[in-house]
């Protein structure tokens, strides 16, 4: 195994690779910027070591500066989380060149599944049904209608090099389609410095399932059972669950299937996730393939037992999968949260600021992968995720209860969170009995989330906040006509705040 | 004296504090006991029922309060300065003169929908702020013209900067 | 099911009955004493109503006040937690004639297994092994002798009325049997008010292990497995595990059906636990039954599934056991550890006061089940039990790694706790090894813990601490030396200190 | 001036604080960063390790520290102080007259072990209180005679309750 893995991430992620190194015997290190000085991963790791301003490009996006400290520290592999450098291959073969190994898959898998048309085109053929549409790029306006009309509308226009939603247009008749075309060309190039795009039939209300799978250096290949996410906002999950509600053992046995067949195509190893749309009669179609570890891979551990990451260092190491195909099966049921720093009652507006009281919720059931803690900084440079809650029990439905139960019990002060949001669609009736898509968010539930929401307890919360405020003002005004009184409320009052 | 009027989100709540324990809500009694348990949190009891508070003073009427996850920020006045305070508002001159609208978070600006001269109405979106990678309705806080726009598009601006005002 | 149930407990136990209720749609009103205003059940349940001073015996064991609450706010039914009157006969009885459901056992199998006599007898008839000895309370030191000498010294003289390690005594010889047979009269009339006596076989060495059972009110039984609870000090456990390194399957099976054969002996509903002695040759021999839910429930709970809690609250109900036997099958491994206020160093004295930073630990197969949060205060008036931390792994070894990192992860200020003498339990090679008994917390353990720590590791934290002194020290000569010089730490240190 | 021996449970380090963020313990040296974090928390770093400390601020030399699970009484002197310090408890007649032990908790008195001129040496139990249900061995802090003892077998005492002097 590794003697020490250097961690190229923040957050929950880094405090999640780091836990695990611990239990591995093998040092963490750590890099952390300057908004990420009271951040938990800069605490918690072995080493820690500063990497640069804020801004990302300056910190966890300076390729060359996190390559020379690994060499310098003595680190003998890198981790890379999610996002920042998971899924690229310039990174993965620098670190090749470096003789430092990366903690995921390989550098041409990396490349195949980046460019959308070509990994459409592997799918295909390795029978891996993609959604109808176009293998390559699509040259002219005149193509597109062509296709398009064979295709039949809704379509999507898609960059090749896009991914988890992601510059692309829906078109529903040919009269949108040149100015869709060259909307989407000129969005393409801007975001992903290559103007490729194809064409996608448009899925009517699908639900977003995924296939975790994982694959070793010697050829061996599992999957971990599917995933739903079909919670999404804005194309952002928000809400992930393992196994899916509507996915039946025929549908799984042939999803899971594909989704083995998509890693065997690109010779793929270490923690992968192949991405379907299902529409509502069962038939999904391939999306992409994301060479890294989700976000929401705790789901899987938790109804597999499995401990994803250690499993990615393992086989990293060159070790055989420790388990086989046949070890696996599903334990109860998983949903997890996501926490975010963000004002659902204004848009989803970040918030900013200090943790200045946080408590996690926990007891029987409940997980809790943090990346801050109390007097922790969460700041505009990143993504504002906080952490993810999840919650396992033997059915679905107490999941939901247990999750209910742990979102009321979390204390996060100093920031406006979605915790409250998160309850509303926890406790829908539509959540609750798996009735849902991918359009579940749509903008009809956001305009109706007050009318959503138990009204009657927000009142009672408005109530007791009202109740607080008049109590404190209450004491000012008593302490202003008899001054010199003592009063304990009096003194911790001024403590607190004057 | 302890006769309070509390807004809270779009409610206005009537308290009276009694005493050292007891308290009326829109005239429903309550046995109350409210204690600190560490900085910025504190314990309300209310009758047989115990809540936990976090809480931030950001003047002497104004609190942020967060109660099982949901954020408020509540404006407590007296019943005399309610009173006060709404024949101000009701006083045919009085408008938000000059609301100032000012930047949330660090951001770079996205796209300025309205412009100098132009009517919104309260809860418009006025100026897309890109920030955490995402984009962020700024909207209108009161109804009103647009008096000035202090930025462009494509310009970065710090938390606390002046986009515009409303009169 | 239930309306509102009371929960006539405190600290960890009582939020643990409260997350069920929560999660079961079920009202819980929690009771407190003065001490424990800041304590976590007091904030958590829907209700919580004041039920006296500080001592237990004014509050937690005022059963008068608490049957009348229960009357007051229309509880149907009353959860014990363990300790208070979770064994108490009298307790069930007043329940029922208030016609209160007792979520336990009926005041029959309670009274029946109280007494270590009747209990023994019970078992010796219905086939379960009890440790050779007497089954009736010995009249006088004579019969004593005679017994003593049949069965062979060293034996033990225990309390009838006693249990939990509790009013025994060990006889190496018949030369102490006289001074040790009034010895232990007095003390058990003393702590019982019961000065019955009976004789057992002392068994050299043996490991504790017990096994969970259940039963409904319908004639059921199923065991939920075995679990180890030999590390202990003065008869307190400490870490409990489940399942036992020690048990093999055959023993399992045997075990396991002695003690459903216990639990039908004595007509059993709802939760309970049959302890076993085991020798070194996996003989067991009965020790008492237990007629409650244990503080160690959750390791039963991470290897099965199951949440005993609600369980226990179903089956008061009425309603039939949720599994059958044929259900259940052990998961991974368990550990727990016990977190108290006590300080290692000084004999364990207990170490109460205000927990001014409290931050447990998280992340993958971690669950801590706490009474306290920053904030709360330790008082001396009941258990020093501050939380329980349990780690789950597929296997022993893993979860042993687990457990290590949980504890380096825990924060608990303001008070001495026993978190560093557990890891040095946890880290012991002996424990990885699983090769101890009841007595591995020996003497000669306690007088060497210094040098069964991690020296090395314990000079670092050391030199931190100091270095840590040293420059507040520094910062503030400086501020002497330079009177109105502006400085950020010193700043802070004063709003912190001064 | 920034010449410190700290000492820490049985051990003394000697920590020169050099400057803003270097500082040598006996003689190996550091880069060091100490910031608050909230309430009674820091953060420490030396070199690339990064430490979370909780402690509490005794008295101007005395500090109770918490780190990764372990808890240390430290006292700093300034190597000056020190110097007086050990000139102090070298000279003949040097003792720690009277050392007065107080009550760690409420509890009761369960039984008196030494009585009055008895010798006890250091670590010996002299008092055993029940608290918390449970037996506690007070033990004498330091090698002397019992010179008083204030409290009787059975007798209940608050915290902080002086039990016994050592002389």
């Amino acid at each position: 195994m590794f003697n020490k893995i250097l961690i190229a991430n923040r957050g929950e992620i880094a405090v999640r690779v780091i836990r695990a190194c611990n239990e591995l015997g093998i040092k963490s290190a750590a890099i952390y910027s300057d908004a990420d000085k009271t951040s938990l991963h800069t605490r918690m790791a072995d080493e820690s070591c500063y990497i640069g301003n804020s801004p990302a490009h300056d910190s966890y996006l300076n390729k060359e500066k996190i390559i020379r400290l690994a060499k310098d520290i003595g680190a003998d592999a890198i981790h890379p989380g999610y996002g920042f450098f998971s899924e690229n291959a310039d990174f993965i073969k620098a670190l090749e060149k470096n003789r430092i190994t990366f903690i995921g898959p390989s550098s041409k898998s990396v490349s195949l599944m980046g460019s959308k048309t070509e990994a459409r085109k592997l799918m295909d053929k390795n029978k891996v049904p993609i959604v109808p549409g176009t293998t390559e790029a699509i040259e002219s306006v005149k193509d597109g209608l062509i296709i398009s009309k064979e295709i039949g509308y809704p379509v999507l226009l898609k960059a090749a090099a896009g991914g988890g939603g992601k510059g692309m247009r829906k078109i529903s008749s040919s009269d949108e389609f040149e100015s869709a075309f060259e909307a989407t060309k000129r969005e393409a190039l801007k975001s992903f410095a290559n103007d490729d795009i194809y064409i996608e039939k448009y899925v009517e209300n699908p639900r977003h399932i995924e296939v975790q799978i994982f694959g070793d250096k010697h050829g061996n290949y599992v999957h971990l059972f599917e995933r739903e996410c079909s919670i999404q906002r804005r194309h952002q999950k928000i809400i992930e669950e393992a196994p899916s509600s509507f996915v039946d053992e025929l549908t799984r046995k042939k999803i899971t299937s594909a989704a083995v067949a998509a890693a065997k195509a690109c010779g793929y190893y270490n923690a992968g996730t192949v991405e379907f749309l299902m529409d509502s009669k069962k038939n999904f179609y391939f999306l992409e393939m994301n060479t890294r570890l989700q976000v929401e891979h705790p789901v899987t551990e938790l109804i597999t037992g499995l401990d994803l990451v250690k499993e990615q260092i393992s086989v990293a190491a060159g070790n055989n999968l420790s388990f086989k195909q046949s070890d696996l099966k599903i334990n109860g049921h998983a949903i997890e949260c996501r926490i975010y720093a963000e004002d659902p009652s204004n848009n989803f507006l970040p918030s900013t600021g200090t943790l200045i009281r946080y408590i996690p919720p926990s007891g029987p059931g409940v997980r809790v992968d943090s990346g801050f803690d109390s007097g922790s900084q969460i700041t505009v440079h990143y993504d504002p995720l906080i952490s993810k809650l999840v919650s396992w029990s033997d059915t679905r439905e107490s999941a939901i209860s247990r999750m209910l139960r742990a979102l009321s019990e979390y204390v996060i002060g100093g920031l406006i969170t979605n915790v409250s949001f998160l309850k509303i669609i926890i406790d829908h009736p539509s959540f609750r009995k798996g009735e849902f898509d991918i359009n579940f968010l749509n903008d009809e539930f956001m305009q109706n989330l007050m009318s959503q929401a138990d009204i009657k307890y927000i009142k009672e919360i408005e109530r007791v906040s009202a109740i607080f405020a008049a109590i404190l003002k209450s004491k000012s005004s008593i302490n202003k006509l008899h001054a010199g009184q003592t009063d304990s409320l009096n003194h911790w009052q001024e403590q607190m705040y004057e | 004296m302890n006769d309070f009027v509390v807004s809270v989100d779009n409610s206005k709540i009537n308290i009276k504090v009694l005493n050292e324990n007891e308290l009326t809500v829109d005239d429903e009694k309550f046995i109350y006991e409210l204690f600190p348990v560490c900085d910025h949190s504190f314990i309300l009891k209310l009758n047989n029922k115990v809540y936990e508070l976090t809480s931030e003073r950001l003047n002497s009427d104004l609190f942020k309060v967060l109660v099982q996850g949901y954020q408020s920020e509540v404006i407590v006045r007296t019943a005399l300065q309610e009173k006060a305070f709404k024949l101000l508002e009701s006083s045919a001159g009085f408008h938000h003169h000059h609301m100032n609208v000012k930047a949330p978070m660090p951001g770079l600006i996205l796209k300025i929908k309205k412009n100098v001269g132009e009517q919104v109405e309260q809860g418009e979106s006025v100026i897309i702020l890109e920030a955490m990678k995402m984009e962020n309705d700024l909207k209108a806080p009161a109804s009103g013209i647009i008096e000035e726009v202090f930025v462009k598009e494509g310009s970065a601006v710090e938390k606390g900067f002046n986009l515009f005002t409303i009169g």
